[in-house]
């Protein structure tokens, strides 16, 4: 395809292609301090018009590559830089068969990772971004990658996809230069990317030992709550987090099993951002040290 | 007594890992998962030894455990055995 | 299954040998259950899922034409599913037409509505594995 | 065109071409490979080949999904013998799951979907009744899809496992019965071999003449590519054998099927190189070329090319599969729907 780029996200690498110059040209703004992807490809994203007449008429990105899927709905044009990064996460969702993909946001402090799973809502995104942008390593604010050889954690620092309320937060710590465009009305409202810090691009392939597993749950009205989570609710709740764990087999099992049996996990309910900070520091101060 | 005879695999093919009280069980001929509460384990246990009629199971489970039971034990522990079943843990022949 | 855990192996302080009690539980009891894939395998485990519409977080809110979620009474958007969708329902929805029981316009709203599902939002493993190629 | 299915097909058939590629025409090849479900087959071809890190790690993936594949296949097939076993009819394994039983080299590193089986026509009631005593259910609760596989189709509705989420296949023959061929189902199951487990394969030329029958009369010649490897890989089984190539066309003649295969013999020996028997082959037409020119329309980003090509195969195929007055119905209800 005419326009393209390569991008190493951690252990990952994509080829993204496009029919228009627009997204490949605000994809290579937003990862402009990355690595030189290392080849061949591990996914091969496509960012294609639905229909041949659908590159000039009225333009709609539709997502296509290694692993699709064919029902999604098309994205308008304007939007086509979140059209890559949800073509990204689709690759890694349904095609990842080497590293234990867990739906969770990473931190790292001391060698020792922070991993948070939830619903989509629990804050995983908006937590990590503050958490990386103080004293902690920002590993992904997506997935996790729990690597079976080792039982460490990759990092997989893509762009944090900052929604509504998270971008003026954000936006009040960070350089203006580490933000994407404002992308308006996307299907999941207002969106801003955000490049992380130096620090956490330039340790993209430094792996963490995980230390502290944590259920998020936030909720306007939800009193805040801590409960200690057994190993055996981790270890299903996890595998419900993960899309791979099927395709590991052997690997996956012994993976998962070590990581519920070595660390601690906690549930946690909070209705504003400081509390689940406080939560996580505390907690932190317990269990990982 | 002309009873089936229920077989598993041997314990080598069906790693498991103790979590809090219950089992994690990999099924590597089949790829897949469980997790077992008791008497499970403990009948996959038995049957490691080799194929055996119900009425033995039983029999076996006496000998090393107080069996407790809230109705006709025989039929109980074809309940479990059925379960076992299901998730192809254990077959018939 | 919790309950059975706790009560299912104890030591036997009144018997003299020490032996574990082992209960065979209740007939209707589950002790083996099966971790199933977030993600279906196939492409027909699409009876096997349901959507709701929407999620449990916003329940009792409406669905817009275009698949957002609104407040409940928004002028134009439609109510929620009055149970979860079955997948091959959302598959026929999706495809444009109206499953059986929903009308047609709220069928198209609801359709856009599961569209937009992200990872991790419920209904999105039935939805991707709707999807998934086979 | 030069890093997408046409460079695929170049490596499957000679992996030492794979020394002289570079990084960027491997991401082409991995793209093209993942479009037509040939990455665990070309991953296999390569295994013990010095090849860089990150390549060789990518195809370690890829081995290791498709035993995975081989893993479930196997067990799917166990989980449907467990379930059949007191009615003692032949159960014959098909397609991707059968090469995996059997040992073949068409099922190494093979995608394995859905489990096909075999089974007698007359039993099909009793198959049935025992699969979803033993938890398969229907995939879809429509009358005239049902009533449309009864009448027309060499299947029953799929049927799916409500536990473990697969689909299972049951075929009573190996065309649909809309199509004008009528292979002999009780031949193929008369002469199919028992495995260990008491499962069955079909004989090896009937392996072949069902892979042909697949290759064209389902779809339109989509995933031909990694049906037409099978075939490739079974000649290469099966082609030495005493004996074999008259087998071959004794098969492909009492099933009508000899056109299907002497052609896609030819496609085989032309895209990778098979060695097939001249006198059943036949001479090339002019028509293989347009088959080749389809079968290789996938470019290096995974892309489906040439689509006149494609439209013209998929109105042949539907054309192939059903008399005219029944496709005008079939498109008539579905169009109603």
């Amino acid at each position: 395809m005419r326009h393209n780029l390569h991008l190493q996200i951690g252990p990952a690498s994509f080829r993204i292609g496009s029919a228009w110059a627009a997204p490949i040209r605000a994809l290579s703004a937003l990862y402009q301090d990355y690595p030189q992807a290392e080849l061949p490809c591990d996914f091969t994203v496509r960012l294609e018009p639905q229909k041949p007449w659908r590159r000039w008429l009225r333009p709609s990105v539709s997502i296509a590559g290694d692993y699709v899927l064919p029902g999604a709905a098309p994205l308008p044009l304007e939007h086509g830089l979140l059209a890559a990064e949800m073509g990204m996460n689709l690759q890694m969702a349904l095609g990842q068969k080497r590293l234990l993909l867990l739906h969770a946001a990473t931190v790292e402090r001391g060698g020792r990772a922070l991993v948070m799973t939830g619903e989509s809502g629990a804050g995983k995104s908006t937590l990590a971004a503050l958490l990386g942008e103080s004293g902690w390593r920002l590993l992904g604010d997506e997935f996790a990658l729990l690597d079976p050889d080792t039982g460490l954690l990759h990092p997989f620092p893509r762009a944090v996809s900052l929604k509504n309320g998270a971008i003026a937060v954000l936006e009040g710590k960070v350089a203006a230069d580490r933000f994407g465009p404002l992308l308006v009305g996307t299907p999941k409202g207002h969106i801003r990317h955000l490049r992380p810090n130096r620090e956490a691009i330039e340790r993209a392939r430094e792996p963490a030992r995980p230390a502290l597993i944590l259920f998020p749950r936030f909720g306007a009205d939800l009193p805040e709550a801590v409960r200690g989570v057994g190993a055996a609710e981790a270890f299903v709740r996890l595998t419900q987090a993960s899309t791979n764990y099927g395709h590991l087999g052997l690997r996956g099992f012994e993976a998962l099993t070590r990581l519920v049996t070595q660390t601690e996990a906690r549930a946690i309910d909070y209705h504003q951002t400081a509390t689940a900070l406080r939560l996580v520091e505390t907690l932190w101060a317990e269990d990982a040290a | 007594m002309a009873g089936p005879r229920y077989t598993a695999d041997p314990p080598g093919a069906m790693p498991t890992v103790e979590l809090n009280g219950l089992t994690a069980l990999f099924h590597v001929r089949s790829g897949m998962t469980h997790i077992l509460a008791a008497p499970a384990p403990q009948i996959l246990a038995l049957l490691a030894e080799g194929p055996t009629t119900r009425e033995t199971i039983l029999a076996r489970l006496t000998d090393r455990f107080a069996v407790e039971s809230e109705g006709d034990v025989l039929e109980l522990l074809e309940a479990r055995l059925s379960e076992l079943e299901n998730a192809g843990l254990v077959w018939r022949s | 299954m919790s309950e059975q855990d706790e009560s299912g192996q104890h030591e036997s302080g009144a018997g003299a040998s020490r032996r574990y009690v082992l209960a065979l539980g209740a007939a209707a009891a589950s002790t083996v259950v099966t971790i199933r894939p977030a993600l279906a395998q196939t492409a027909g485990s699409i009876v096997n899922c349901e959507i709701p519409v929407p999620a449990p977080q916003a329940a009792g809110s409406y669905i817009a034409p275009d698949g957002s979620v609104v407040a409940p009474g928004t002028p134009g958007a439609f109510p929620p599913a009055s149970r979860p969708l079955k997948g091959e329902e959302v598959k026929v929805m999706l495809r444009g037409g109206t499953p059986p029981g929903i009308d047609a316009e709220s069928s198209q709203a609801y359709a856009n509505y599961i569209r937009r599902l992200q990872a991790g939002m419920s209904g999105f493993t039935c939805y991707a594995s709707l999807q998934m190629p086979r | 065109m030069r890093g997408g299915a046409a460079l695929l097909v170049r490596l499957l058939r000679n992996p030492i071409a794979a020394e002289r590629i570079g990084p960027e025409a491997w991401s082409e090849v991995i793209a093209a490979a993942r479009a037509e479900s040939l990455l665990g087959s070309l991953a296999s071809r390569l295994g013990g080949m010095p090849l860089p890190a990150k390549l060789g790690a990518l195809l370690d993936d890829a081995r290791r999904d498709a035993e995975r594949a081989r893993v479930q296949a196997l067990w799917e097939a166990e989980m449907a013998r467990r379930a059949l076993a007191r009615l003692e009819v032949p159960v014959v394994l098909l397609k991707g799951t059968a090469y995996v039983a059997a040992g073949l080299s068409a099922g190494v590193g093979r995608s394995i979907g859905d489990l096909d089986i075999l089974v007698p026509h007359h039993r099909l009631q009793a198959v049935q009744a025992a699969l979803i005593d033993a938890g398969w259910e229907w995939v879809k609760e429509d009358g005239y899809d049902d009533l449309y596989y009864r009448r027309w189709m060499h299947e029953l509705p799929p049927l799916i496992h409500r536990e473990r989420d697969r689909m299972i296949d049951v075929h009573h023959t190996i065309l649909p019965l809309t199509a004008r061929r009528r292979p002999s189902a009780a031949a193929l199951i008369a002469a199919s071999e028992r495995l260990g487990n008491g499962l069955r394969v079909l004989a090896p030329a009937d392996m072949i003449v069902h892979a042909a029958a697949h290759l064209f009369a389902d779809g339109d010649l989509a995933g031909g590519l990694r049906n037409l490897w099978d075939i490739d890989r079974l000649v290469r089984d099966f082609g030495a054998r005493q004996g074999f190539w008259t087998e071959l066309e004794q098969r492909a003649r009492l099933h009508q099927l000899l056109g299907p295969v002497a052609r896609s013999l030819r496609l085989s020996a032309a895209l990778y190189g098979t060695s097939v028997d001249i006198a059943l082959a036949g001479p090339a037409r002019l028509s293989d070329r347009m088959y080749i020119r389809r079968l290789l329309a996938r470019d290096g980003w995974g892309r489906a090319t040439r689509p006149a090509v494609r439209l013209a195969f998929y109105i042949r195929s539907h054309w192939l599969r059903m008399p005219p007055l029944l496709l005008a119905r079939h498109l008539w209800v579905k169009a109603r729907r």
